[in-house]
């Protein structure tokens, strides 16, 4: 496997009606290696969401480069998203949503279950998305990303609206999931904290126009994360660079 | 028995499904050297689609569309069929009792502005009293059935229609204010002037020459039939669809008296100068590119 | 404004039929004309051609006909819908020739039909065709226009393939659409199918329509109305009822 | 899957139309038929028929006929639709009514609508109006059907009202089913005013059409068809599609 | 102004074809005084968006009785409800989805510029939300609930999909706009630093079926409620209730 490099010299958002153009990143360049887990933190439409479009090769309007990780047998990467909003299919069950973005070759008919459980969803697999919660729907669309077994997972504020217990369960399972299979994973949120928590790396946006403005290695070994080694570390980034992470 | 056989198209409960029902019913073709096939179609330009598609070998109508068609180099030719012709229909207690009343009137037109009818009554009345009808009665062109009930209704004076509604109306006592007979004979040519016919391609007819003469003689028989038979007429009514004996009669009376005649050189001539007159008024939207009407208009039977 | 029917008895069809009957009835004896006859009257024509075997035999023709066409249309119109609405430069290419076929007149396809390929029903069948095609192309291609982007997107990422995204991904989306189209369709091509038969068959409600229309009896023109519209109403509630309470169940 | 044209030179537009005339121009010569002259033929009976002035005429008076007839049609419709998509109950009880009117044959409401009111211009109106009606309803149902309750949540709590409702909030979501409407909705009233000129009008294109069909003028038929396109292609370019980038103008 | 009342006994959701009919709420009682901000939390799909959607009177199929605040002149109250979801017209612009709730007669026209600017949207009044970042359609949806000048604020997670400083700037404008008018909130959030920053009042909502299971006043002075204070508050209630608490 090879690793996820984007260069976005620029994208720009063409002006359509009243609305003027808009420049949504410009000389933005990222690494990612192979198994690395990278949190992105930025303002509100600072080009986050655009970024993850981009690197799951939804939107290829933009000026610069992109190369996906690739498998040894050299075919394109699994790739999981988890959207900002769930992009569920309305008309499709929760069981049904889960499996339709799976490769039934590739993948055993007992995965789907064990995932809903594991986000606390057993009960719902024959429910239709628009009878579940907001939270629920998001939870339906992580268990999509996780069911495919993703070689690159990108995920925009996958756990919020959901209550601190549940969210932190699913962290642990996204760890679990990331630590069986080497996964590469773009990780959006506006939590520091959650960032601290998850992250190999954390990588700052600039606002609009983004572009990577700092990218601080979270030297914290994975087994020593627990609450307060979090926030000591996330003190010492707001004492240190209070220019960066002030407020955050 | 393939080669015997002659295929037309008739309307169900048309006056050429009478005749022809009647040549199948006593085996008149068969006794003729033909076998004689119907299509029953449910409008006039049905059958006309039915004969250009060459789903059937004859249709019925008039020799104006024959001639309009050859001049156009579809090679048709006609055979007279009927002499019956339209008729001016008015309620029983309409003001109107001569062509100048209409004046002003609504008159239903059946068929449209180029039908026969309506063109030969244009010219008499400009001939007879000056008067262009086009203009100065106020025409409305619809669907037979409908100017029908537009009559009854009061909506319209008068109607100029087929014979088989006019017969209708006169049963149900409407008057008769001018047949198309009795323009004709205003106009100078002979009251039983046939004007619609069997028409039908003429390779076909070259090239089967016993079917044409065979069919000939088979309707000429069932015709004799029809014209001496009152009990041929009861077997009919069915096919008639005559909502009570009084149309009934009124049917079978017209369908007797447009028996055509004769239809020699001396008939055919006429009918070119009849032609020429029609030509006058309805111009080409009617004949289309003929000058006059065109040679083997008529069938003159499989020699020429 | 969602509508969710539970199957039971149709209450409200009996109710609203019988108004209707009602309606009829007093208007036709208000008129007292004879060119609209009450229910009574075409009920006793109904019976009448139902035990001559006339109706029964001229709207089997017919319905035979309506449904070769209604698949052939649908089929071919949303394939060619889904392909304008997919490839926009398609639709841009194409988009003069949908409006050309959209109004050719009925009368010139059917005559054209009858002429190349001979007074048959095959002939009868492909000019109903076409005449409905254009319409199914035009609709489809709006619901095509109207496809949200996010779970294409969604479809894209997680490599559904075109099948699966049509079948799981467009086909839903496009489900009120299809249904207008088949909707729409049905009472459609029952229309041309009438002038069809009427140009050059000799059988079907269209050509039986016609002779009574030739004979102004009002009666058995309702009569043939009424006998196709129960059929319709059958077809509503036995088919396209249960599968838009199908098709509609996910929504909340 | 989402077309945004920009206004400038239509070239697929002229491109797909040439094509269309080489291939009509090909087929006329292989068929060589008379029943399908080719497009100088019919140019030419074009000219002559524009030059009588009889064209312009009967185009004008036809075109007159489908745009009363249009709006009217489109107005009930949609008013109809919005109500029946709106109101469970009312929608029920009217569904049998709609399918019959759906499924009344045109030539049944053409004649009861000169039958009752003559053969004027109002009954013809009427007549297609009639026939129009249930579809722009059937159509505009399956819409409301589809609205988003979401939207509908929102603008009920923040008591946008009936009106607002549906200006803002119904209407939008309804745009692509009107589009469809109107676009079906030109093309198939057209083809019924023909219908309702051949039974009873003395002017207009049907009327024409009628008189070349009895004497198998395909030329002349075809002559009065292309005009007829060319008028709906100039309503679709310099109408339809600007209005359809300006309601879709949201589109991301 | 009288106050906020709702009794549940019972909120059931039919079943549906396969998925079985499902109890979201059961002998739920609640009241809002005049004026108060009240903060929901509770484990996602416990019943907060169907409770708010009750009191919103969206939802009028439960067994129970609801009484809304009304005012003097006796009019039914202004409501403001920022949806789970954006719930913006997708087809009108920014400006337009926030004029459109608003009564013309009652409001004057500087407002929706000040709160958009107030909410960083000054230069995407013009724009179209499918044009907009989640966040930002967010900050709209806020912005038009807030411009109505709602008697009763119903809030479903309103800052979420949001950058910590941004929401905190948010939080600031939703206190400010609350003490300008006295208006009642409910605030259903998953995060209890933040409800412990702008409760009057928490309600701690049971796993499904819903019921409240715990009422805590928030017992520091507004003006005292910084980060330490906060972060105190919420240490206190987790060792004090951790059978309620843990995790949260
Ligand atoms: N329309 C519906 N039909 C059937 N069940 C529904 C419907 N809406 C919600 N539910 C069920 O009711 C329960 C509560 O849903 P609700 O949306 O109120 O949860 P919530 O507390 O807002 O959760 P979240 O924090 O995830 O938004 C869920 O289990 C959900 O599945
Ligand atoms: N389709 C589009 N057309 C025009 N502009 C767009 C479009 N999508 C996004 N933008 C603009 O690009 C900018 C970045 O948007 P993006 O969704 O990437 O932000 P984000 O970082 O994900 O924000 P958030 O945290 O709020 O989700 C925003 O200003 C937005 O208005
Ligand atoms: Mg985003
Ligand atoms: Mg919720």
């Amino acid at each position: 496997m090879s690793d996820l490099a984007v260069r976005v010299a620029l994208k720009r958002y063409d002006a359509v009606a009243e609305a003027p153009a808009h420049v949504a990143l410009r000389d933005l360049a990222l690494t990612v290696r192979h198994g690395e887990l990278v949190c992105l933190l930025g303002p509100s439409g600072c080009g986050k969401s655009t970024l993850l479009n981009i690197v799951a090769g939804l939107d290829e309007r933009f000026e610069g480069s992109l190369s996906l990780p690739r498998s040894a047998d050299d075919r394109p990467p699994a790739i999981g998203y988890v959207f900002q909003e769930p992009r569920l299919l309305p008309w499709r069950t929760v069981r049904r949503n889960v499996e339709l973005a799976m490769d039934p070759a590739r993948h055993g008919a007992g995965l789907v279950e064990e995932l809903l459980a594991a986000a606390g969803l057993a009960g719902f697999a024959e429910a239709y998305p628009q009878r579940l919660s907001l939270g629920m729907t998001r939870r339906v669309a992580l268990v999509r990303a996780f069911a495919v077994e993703p070689d690159l997972l990108l995920m925009d504020e996958p756990f919020v609206s959901l209550d601190a217990p549940t969210a932190q369960q699913l962290r642990r399972l996204l760890l679990e999931i990331w630590q069986r299979r080497p996964t590469t994973v773009l990780f959006v949120t506006h939590d520091l904290r959650e960032a601290i928590q998850l992250g190999d790396r954390i990588l700052l946006f600039s606002p609009p126009p983004g572009r990577v403005v700092a990218d601080i290695p979270v030297a914290i070994p994975r087994d020593a994360r627990d609450e307060a080694a979090v926030e000591a570390f996330r003190r010492r980034l707001i004492d240190e660079r209070p220019g960066d992470f002030r407020g955050l | 028995q393939a080669d015997e056989s002659v295929r037309v198209a008739v309307l169900k409960f048309g006056t050429v499904n009478w005749e022809l029902d009647t040549v199948q019913a006593h085996g008149l073709d068969r006794a003729n050297g033909i076998a004689l096939e119907m299509l029953p179609l449910a409008g006039k330009s049905a059958t006309s689609v039915s004969l250009q598609a060459g789903a059937v070998d004859m249709m019925v109508t008039d020799w104006v569309w024959v001639a309009r068609q050859r001049a156009a180099g579809m090679a048709v030719s006609f055979l007279p069929y009927s002499t019956a012709l339209g008729a001016v229909m008015v309620p029983s207690d309409s003001p109107v009792t001569s062509l100048a009343d209409l004046a002003g009137r609504k008159l239903g037109v059946a068929g449209g502005p180029l039908d026969k009818s309506w063109l030969l009554l244009q010219a008499l009345a400009r001939r007879q009293d000056g008067l262009d009808l086009a203009t100065a009665a106020e025409p409305v062109f619809g669907a037979p059935p409908l100017l029908n009930e537009q009559l009854i209704d009061g909506r319209l004076d008068a109607v100029v229609t087929f014979w088989p509604y006019a017969a209708r109306l006169e049963a149900r006592g409407y008057r008769r204010l001018l047949g198309v007979a009795d323009i004709l004979q205003a106009l100078g040519f002979a009251r039983d002037l046939p004007l619609v016919g069997y028409v039908f391609d003429e390779r076909w007819a070259q090239e089967h020459p016993g079917r044409i003469e065979g069919f000939v003689e088979a309707t000429a028989a069932a015709r004799r039939l029809m014209a001496g038979s009152d009990a041929e007429w009861q077997r009919l009514r069915p096919l008639m669809q005559a909502e009570d004996d009084a149309v009934f009669r009124a049917l079978r009376d017209g369908f007797r008296a447009g028996i055509p005649g004769p239809w020699g050189k001396a008939e055919q001539a006429e009918a070119a100068r009849l032609f020429e007159l029609l030509r006058r008024i309805g111009g080409p939207p009617l004949v289309g590119t003929a000058e006059h009407l065109p040679e083997g208009t008529f069938w003159q039977g499989s020699s020429n | 404004m969602r509508r969710r029917r539970s199957p039971g008895f149709p209450w409200p069809l009996l109710a609203s039929t019988l108004l209707l009957l009602l309606l009829w009835q007093l208007l036709a004896m208000a008129l007292d004309s004879r060119n609209l006859p009450g229910p009574a009257a075409v009920a006793a024509v109904l019976v009448a051609q139902t035990a001559s075997g006339a109706l029964p035999y001229n709207l089997a023709v017919t319905l035979a006909r309506v449904a070769a066409s209604f698949f052939l249309a649908l089929t071919l119109g949303v394939a060619i819908g889904l392909a304008l609405g997919r490839w926009r430069d398609l639709d841009r290419f194409f988009d003069p020739w949908l409006i050309l076929f959209l109004n050719v007149p009925a009368l010139v396809t059917i005559i054209l039909c009858y002429v190349w390929f001979g007074l048959g029903e095959a002939a009868a069948v492909l000019a109903v065709t076409l005449n409905k095609v254009p319409l199914v192309v035009v609709t489809t291609r709006e619901g095509m226009r109207a496809l949200d982007p996010g779970t294409l997107e969604m479809a894209r990422v997680f490599r559904f393939g075109p099948w699966k995204t049509l079948r799981h991904v467009v086909l839903p989306q496009l489900a009120p659409f299809l249904m207008t189209a088949a909707r729409t369709g049905l009472s459609l091509i029952w229309k041309i199918v009438l002038v069809v038969e009427l140009l050059g068959r000799s059988s079907g409600v269209g050509f039986e329509l016609n002779l009574y229309f030739q004979l102004f009896d009002v009666a058995a023109i309702l009569a043939y109305t009424v006998a196709f519209v129960a059929v319709v109403q059958a077809i509503e509630l036995g088919l396209l009822q249960p599968l838009e309470r199908r098709v509609n169940r996910w929504r909340r």
